[in-house]
């Protein structure tokens, strides 16, 4: 895909910053893969991989202060919050020193020094959570946002409704972020979603509502940043649509047989990582600055992969800690 | 001392941590109009539309919301309406809130406090009369609470707001009128600790929420039988008072649980399996049949746990 | 409120049996509140006063074999489609020969053998049950229809948001009509819910959506009617927006001190058994036959209530009948 | 006899039920494809896509929706794809199926199965592992199975679909791939009748799911200890084989009841009590700590309820 011709006046050096993030989140997540390979990484993984401009573009309109939700598919979104990508790799192998000491993998992955509050396993249930983050936020009179990620199939659940109508109502500082790959596991989610589609879902519902090219990381950029900044002006909750692909299977076990090679090779061509590299190629960044991006994010992850190893797996007694104070197991209560 | 009722000795309590701490806030359906049985009554007025907060119809979101509102060092006190509709927001509960602190390695924490009134009330039938006690009891996670009178209905919900972990507070619906005397100033009371309602020799009773007065009536003819039995409030069921009960079944022999509940399933095998696990004494429970709970007062009260049950039960594992 | 200048054709004595069937719907409630006063209705009673329309009006426009389900407010719904007087009122009164042998009260009154699939005590929770009736009508190939009646408050409810899709996502037969009286139980719904309402919450879910006057009767029935049309041909989901007004306190001893005395003196006038009369009137119906229908509706009622009290209560046996087959607590398994 | 998969035996059941009957039907996310597991592999081809049924993510639909399709005179068959998930669900379940014939006055009936996996599943952490059986066990209105080999998971899968009550019909995970020996022919496994996995004369141990593998090694191992541990796989929890049981425990005098799930509430409460309460023996259980699932294999394991502790929970009741 040729460079977009309005983009002749691009920050540079913003465009090279976000190619090297969106580096650093392949390459997370290629490592991810590996470790299913070598049968480190013993639960589900899924990919993030050609959806990396919109952790890329919409976290980069976030301040560190401001808090994140996230999926089952949360890797980009949690490194891009500003999580150890050696953190990061230690919680896929369950070992000590991951963001969550191991007992959480994948699918629960957070950050709570860096506001990210974590992946979740049930699809839609962090919208409503990240109402109720926001609406703390609002209790206490203070300027961050919620930004809450999810996916197209989350737009047929319960919580879509209710969180959003929760946003609404009390006037929330929230940007939901509804990120498309076109399918829900093995399902194409068009088959299965009736309508509009999710920006209408959420106009309706009393939202301003804005759709985004996903792929293109400045544009996902520019929009969540003017979004963000009517929030924080107290303009309450918005939404945001942006469309991928995702380049993977489901999970890192998935081989996608369901859908045809043609189309997935189609996709390919438009790929963040690729479309940004191309705008800065056009852009005069020689060919061997974007290759060391690449380099630089394949060797953090390489070395982070090499310290997850050698890090050692939790004892048996992080079973009985932080489950309660009150009748915790840990104090013999069982 | 000063007698008030069940639902005043609520309200006061919520008052007063809401005086005392500006992150408490409550949240349910027609909470500005005093929620539903009236036990929010006059909080708006004070606190404002802001921390005394309607909610739409959304029990997920409420919950939800209230679990992400709690991970930001709010604390929010959760109004349900009637257990059962609770139901429709257990993945918040039991996934979500539960779990965040573990899953996330301790992390965060979830102070909340949900409110689930529990049990038979006039005709109320088979979705509006649930005790699900034993679900949550059986939840790592949670706390699960369950007053009897008004000073523990002040004083746990007084607990239940300044506890870290997610607490199940389940008032019984039969009991907002019934008054008691409540200690005067700052009265908690801590969580795990059961009360002695009546002591005696020949047997232990253990009950919990409304289920005690049933029980303490019947414990007073069975006195008047020459039967003396130890009743024993459970208050909490996680953590529950393991050793007040072994205590006290260990010195009488004997071991009856009795609750409003289905009895399958219910709390009440999980105390039985306890101490019959570790004194081998004879333990007997008495709950609900299986069955749905129906409208029509004969239907309804042929699952109630009565005062002659009680008295028939303990009168039988005596050999009486 | 004037006769509609539109309206110079309508059917005399079909808008005679609408204006009767209202009255009818009346007057049951009247005496199930009587009940409540005589200590007889022992459980929740949410009266229809004031909404008489919507039941008349949509249950007009469906055949008999077709299926309805409804809410805690369901009372008027149930009769409108065919169940007696006298069987609703036992059921009430928690008697012998109430429609559900008295075990389920006025919030799961239920007469299947006129097609009414249930009230429900849950808000919303018939919406995704309607859509699977109508899941089962396609699936069997039959021609029925499913209308599925709920209120206002019940759009902010995650079902609502699964079973619109459900319904459009599979092309089902099933009318959707969401009676809008302004609350829920002591909350104006306009102050919880964001956007631009139930229609639009519909519409942005694919279903095709219309709003009607719900204290009008024929407007009603003559747009139930043409959706239903679209429905049984094959045409997949509708909703009906319905607007009205509860005279009445939420539940039987709600005296709804939040609101104004003027606000329902207001409404009062609009109240739809009035506007039928006044229409009826207009065209020329003399005066005692109008006020026939009533008396004739109140006598009904009347009987059906002193038979309701004669009868007597289900034995406790009834407690652990009908619970389940495998397992039942009615053979000893418990 | 031939030997398949418990996954493959499922699919086998679920297809001849909708061969032999036109009314069954499944639905759930990814059917199409053959399910999650896998365990729906080559339906929709033969059934094609109205009765092999996608779904939206909509756990509420799909179970709520079903419900009104079984009243409707249909018979489906529901996928949750882990029972986890069904935590979005539970008021369609627990307040809708389990009480709509009951609260109807008998009027309608709610044949569906739910299907909701169970159990560990290499490091699938706290929201991918719960085992919940015992909630079930305590509705009133539901029938709760839970197979622990093929030919269960043929023949009570089949008993299931044939159920005029709603099923809660749980598989678990761990043991899609397990091989095993089925019954040709219409093999139907009758609800309530418990297995007798080996016959001892020391110790009664009763499990269900894949604890039943655990206990049969550890029985093994107790065999060359000179204690003879006779092993009842309950298949089913409710209803449950109290003769089978009683008869079993009061010929041994000891009972072990163990399960994956967690101890504090589990259904071994139940039985224990029930055991106690009737025979006065000693009663022991076996269940998980109150704790979430953790994902690091160390965390997780310490949760699991191993062949080891089984051992020594055996020995000790037998004073060894
Ligand atoms: C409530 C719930 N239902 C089902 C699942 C299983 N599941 C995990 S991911 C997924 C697909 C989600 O699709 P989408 O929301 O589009 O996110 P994506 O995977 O495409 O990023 C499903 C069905 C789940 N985790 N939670
Ligand atoms: C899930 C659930 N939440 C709360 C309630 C309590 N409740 C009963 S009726 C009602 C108001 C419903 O409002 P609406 O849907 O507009 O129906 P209306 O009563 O106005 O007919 C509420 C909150 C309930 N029954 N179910
Ligand atoms: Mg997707
Ligand atoms: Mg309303």
């Amino acid at each position: 895909m040729a460079p977009d011709p309005h983009r002749s006046n691009i920050d540079i050096a913003h465009l090279r910053d976000r190619h090297r993030l969106m580096w650093r989140i392949r390459a997370l997540e290629q490592a991810a893969l590996r470790g299913l390979d070598d049968k480190v990484v013993l639960g589900a993984i899924h990919p993030s991989i050609g959806q990396e401009a919109i952790a890329a573009g919409v976290v980069g309109a976030l301040r560190r202060d401001d808090i994140l939700l996230s999926t089952h598919r949360g890797h980009g979104h949690t490194l891009a919050k500003g999580a150890s990508s050696e953190a990061m790799l230690r919680e896929l192998l369950g070992r000590v020193g991951g963001n969550c000491g191991g007992k959480g993998g994948s699918m629960h992955i957070a950050d709570f020094e860096v506001g990210m509050l974590g992946a979740n396993g049930v699809v839609g249930a962090n919208i409503v959570i990240a109402a109720g983050a926001a609406h703390a936020i609002k209790l206490k009179r203070e300027d961050k946002i919620v930004c809450c990620i999810f996916g197209d199939g989350a737009i047929n659940r319960g919580p879509f409704l209710e969180g959003l109508n929760w946003a609404a109502v009390f006037n929330l500082p929230v940007l939901f972020v509804c990120e498309d790959n076109g399918f829900a596991a093995t399902t194409r989610t068009s088959s299965m979603t009736a309508g509009g589609g999710p920006a209408v879902r959420a106009r309706a519902i009393g939202l301003q509502a804005e759709e985004v090219d996903g792929n293109d990381v400045l544009a996902v950029e520019d929009t969540a940043q003017a979004m963000i900044a009517a929030i924080r002006a107290g303009g309450g909750p918005r939404f945001l649509h942006a469309k991928t692909y995702r380049l993977t299977g489901h999970t890192g076990v998935d081989t996608a047989p369901y859908r045809p090679a043609d189309e997935v090779a189609a996709r390919k061509l438009e790929e963040p990582i690729l479309r940004a590299a191309e705008l800065l190629l056009g852009a005069g960044v020689p060919e061997a600055d974007i290759a060391a991006d690449r380099a630089e994010a394949e060797a953090e992850m390489e070395a982070a992969y090499a310290a997850a190893i050698a890090a050692p797996f939790p004892g048996p007694e992080e079973a009985f800690r932080d489950v309660q104070d009150v009748g915790s197991p840990a104090l013999g209560a069982f | 001392m000063s007698i008030i009722s069940y639902m005043e000795a609520a309200r006061q309590a919520l008052a007063e941590e809401m005086r005392r701490d500006k992150l408490v806030w409550a949240v349910g359906e027609d909470l500005g109009r005093g929620g539903v049985f009236g036990q929010y009554r006059g909080l708006v007025e004070e606190f404002g539309p802001e921390r005394i907060s309607d909610a739409p119809i959304s029990e997920a979101a409420i919950l939800g919301a209230s679990v992400g509102a709690a991970m930001m060092g709010t604390r929010p006190v959760v109004e349900m309406r009637f257990s059962d509709f609770a139901l429709c927001a257990v993945d918040e509960l039991v996934n979500q809130a539960a779990k965040a602190r573990f899953m996330f390695g301790g992390q965060t924490r979830v102070p909340l406090v949900v409110r689930e009134p529990i049990g038979m009330w006039r005709s109320s039938a088979a979705q509006h009369s649930q005790s699900l006690e034993s679900w949550y009891a059986h939840i790592p996670g949670l706390v699960v609470a369950c007053p009897s009178t008004p000073a523990d209905n002040k004083g746990m919900l007084k607990a239940a707001i300044r506890c870290d972990d997610p607490v199940v507070y389940m008032e019984h619906k039969n009991l907002w009128p019934l008054e008691g005397e409540v200690p005067e100033g700052d009265h908690v009371v801590p969580f795990g600790v059961a009360r002695t309602v009546r002591p005696g020799k020949d047997i232990t009773i253990v009950s919990w929420s409304a289920q005690v007065h049933v029980c303490a009536r019947a414990a007073d003819v069975l006195a008047g039988q020459g039967i003396e039995a130890e009743l024993i409030d459970l208050r909490t069921l996680w953590p529950w008072d393991q050793q007040a009960v072994l205590e006290s079944a260990a010195r009488t022999g004997r071991l009856l649980v009795a609750h409003e509940a289905v009895q399958v399933g219910g709390f009440g095998a999980e105390i039985a399996a306890f101490v019959a696990e570790r004194l081998g004494i004879k333990v007997r429970r008495l709950g609900a049949p299986r069955a749905p709970i129906g409208y029509a007062p004969p239907v309804e009260d042929a699952v109630r746990i009565s005062e002659t049950m009680t008295v028939a039960a303990v009168r039988d594992m005596l050999g009486k």
